[in-house]
């Protein structure tokens, strides 16, 4: 038996909302707007914990410009370090800045493993932020974390809904909650295809246009909650 | 210290099972150390006794079984052990595996053919073997 | 004793050329790049089979406007349908559009399954498209394919540099082939953070700016051939 | 007719197998056929039969055993049978697992829990028990 699942329960017992961050495709800006997300939701007050659960391609800990090289607290389990007012855990605390490449049934061990020893304490919100696809991570969301309220990023790109409609649909069906759809990247030219949000009957929250100068303010959060993207993100919070 | 986590565990998924099965109480829990993970017996047994304290397992006997680690490489099915890659581990190494061992991959590759792609077959972690209980 | 594994051998035997399309981090252009380079070639008289390997986040199929609802015909194993001049093969032709999650376990077999199964016949050029991540099937790639010359795909971003470094880590580590790196979405700021291709001495083979009409040629080759990103791709072909 | 393709993968793994081993020759090979992927015993012994002429196997008796498909919801723990969902697998959806039996997911869902995180525990598809030798 694993010991393990009976702690992911008691370890997130005194989290009020999980938020994951979901697209199902990749750099469609799921990261920035998890860390995003947390920073803007700390600013108005709230206790608010960061994961970044894509350990392959983990960014958050680079957004925050968070230095890793210190062990978390350890005290009848892993203290989250406090990084720009979010407890933030990652795994990159663990592997040295190394390549670590994870088979599936790795990384599902790897992610059981990180939630029965965080001890997130009281928190207003966790953010999840998760790789693409819809693979174990994501399997294990729904599994461990099935009250989680899924906040679905995309851009306004066909290629990009095609996965999103599929990511929906899996949520649908079994009734996950939604809160919501960003649609990020926008150009501002008017797009043929529709947004599954429409055929879902699920609100855009938010819309984001593209930043030309985010990739200046990466790794300064102060600059990004100044910039047009951390302004939407403020926005955001109220409608989450 | 993050072994309290882990007894923490240990101590509910006891208490499941023995709501599940009607217990009285429960005899004997014998639980597997990994010996990748590198856990302190002795820091278990502690957080273990402190924990169960009050609890349908209070007086429960605790059986701990070390387990070796053994790997296999999934690219040319070569098998090793711990050992064998023992002069890679330093500490730093050694405590970042022990808070999740599956990073065992960023600092580990196949003795044979140095591959990061490999199965860690045994010896990962830790778990329940079995739990005695005595039924109502 | 699993069978497919040498069968695998023989299916591939008659191919010159593998070229996989990866990059790490999503969202980069992988599918893009995978299906124009392939569309390239094929116009340079070449004979190329294109397989998309994102099983969970299938594209080449939309940018080629395929229509998948027929299966690809079986003689002595399974026959990739002509597609604009290219073998085309992708799990999609069995998926009914339907989500299809798979954990990492899941993936590795379906795709030595259909690596198993697929006659491509003679080949010039295999094009592989790859999902984000390094997990089962990048591992599987250099487990299954490792003639493979790897195409890198990254964006002028320090989000896909940090993931784009750990990748070519990792086939370094093992004398991978890498043909070179192509760098997608160049906005034209100057950006501070250096492209790993420089740190481990690879080319950059070619540059392709942000085309901002390019959703609306997604479906119609021969549109996207014509367009600016169909030019880079033309000039890419006489440089791996 | 994609039963040739598999048909050819059997042969050569057990010549790859035979050459390892310096075998004269091959008496016997067993091979299981899983359920889900319902390919016809037939057609494989008939692609069999053509493929290993020539071959070590040439004179091999070859034998084939079904396997149940046998399903676990990761999600709630259920365990079920193809039996249970047959209702769900019209003609083409058969077609489609019958080439790669991992879509499946895109059809079945638990009976329990309707989740389609869900592992095929036995009944996959076609594989080698066992290969009998005779050395030199
Ligand atoms: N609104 C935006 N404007 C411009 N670039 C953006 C915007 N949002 C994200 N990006 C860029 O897109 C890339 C992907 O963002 P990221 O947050 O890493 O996405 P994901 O986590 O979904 O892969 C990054 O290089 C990032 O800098
Ligand atoms: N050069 C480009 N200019 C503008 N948009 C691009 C360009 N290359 C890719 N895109 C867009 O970026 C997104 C990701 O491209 P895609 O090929 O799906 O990447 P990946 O396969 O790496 O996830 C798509 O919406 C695509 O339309
Ligand atoms: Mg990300
Ligand atoms: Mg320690
Ligand atoms: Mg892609
Ligand atoms: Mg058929
Ligand atoms: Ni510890
Ligand atoms: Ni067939
Ligand atoms: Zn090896
Ligand atoms: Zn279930």
């Amino acid at each position: 038996m694993d010991p393990r699942i009976a702690a992911i329960r008691a370890r997130t017992e005194y989290i009020k909302r999980i938020i994951p961050v979901a697209s199902g495709k990749g750099g469609v800006g799921k990261s920035l707007v998890s860390t995003g997300l947390a920073l803007a939701l700390k600013e108005k007050g709230f206790k608010v914990g960061l994961m970044d659960m894509d350990f392959n391609g983990a960014s958050d800990h680079i957004i925050l410009g968070a230095s890793v090289d210190e062990f978390p607290e350890e005290e009848k389990g892993v203290v989250p370090p406090e990084i720009h007012g979010l407890r933030f855990m990652s795994i990159v605390y663990y592997t040295q800045n190394n390549p670590t490449p994870l088979r599936g049934a790795e990384i599902s061990n790897a992610l059981i493993e990180l939630l029965a020893i965080t001890r997130w304490g009281d928190l207003d919100y966790l953010i999840i932020d998760t790789p693409p696809g819809m693979s174990d991570t994501f399997l294990d969301i729904l599994r461990f974390l099935s009250r989680g309220e899924f906040l679905i990023v995309t851009t306004p790109s066909p290629l990009s809904y095609n996965v999103v409609d599929k990511l929906i649909a899996l949520l649908k069906e079994r009734n996950h909650k939604i809160v919501g759809i960003v649609e990020n990247m926008k150009r501002g030219e008017v797009i043929k295809v529709t947004n599954p949000a429409a055929k879902y009957n699920i609100p855009v929250l938010v819309e984001i246009p593209v930043v030309n100068e985010i990739d200046e303010v990466i790794g300064d959060p102060g600059k990004l909650m100044h910039s047009v993207f951390g302004e939407r993100m403020k926005s955001l919070c109220d409608k989450i | 210290m993050h072994e309290w986590a882990l007894a923490d565990g240990i101590v509910r998924t006891v208490q499941d099972f023995a709501r599940k099965y009607n217990a009285t109480r429960v005899n004997e829990v014998k639980i597997v150390l990994g010996e990748l993970q590198d856990v302190d017996p002795e820091i278990l047994k502690f957080a273990l006794e402190e924990t169960k304290k009050g609890t349908v397992m209070e007086d429960a006997n605790l059986v701990f079984v070390e387990e070796k680690a053994v790997f296999e490489c999934k690219n040319c099915g070569h098998r090793w052990y711990l050992d064998d890659v023992r002069d890679i581990l330093d500490d730093k190494i050694k405590e970042d595996v022990h808070f999740v061992p599956e990073v065992a991959h960023a600092f580990i590759s196949c003795p044979n053919c140095k591959s990061r792609d490999f199965e860690i077959l045994e010896g990962r972690g830790v778990y329940i073997d079995s739990i005695t209980i005595e039924e109502d």
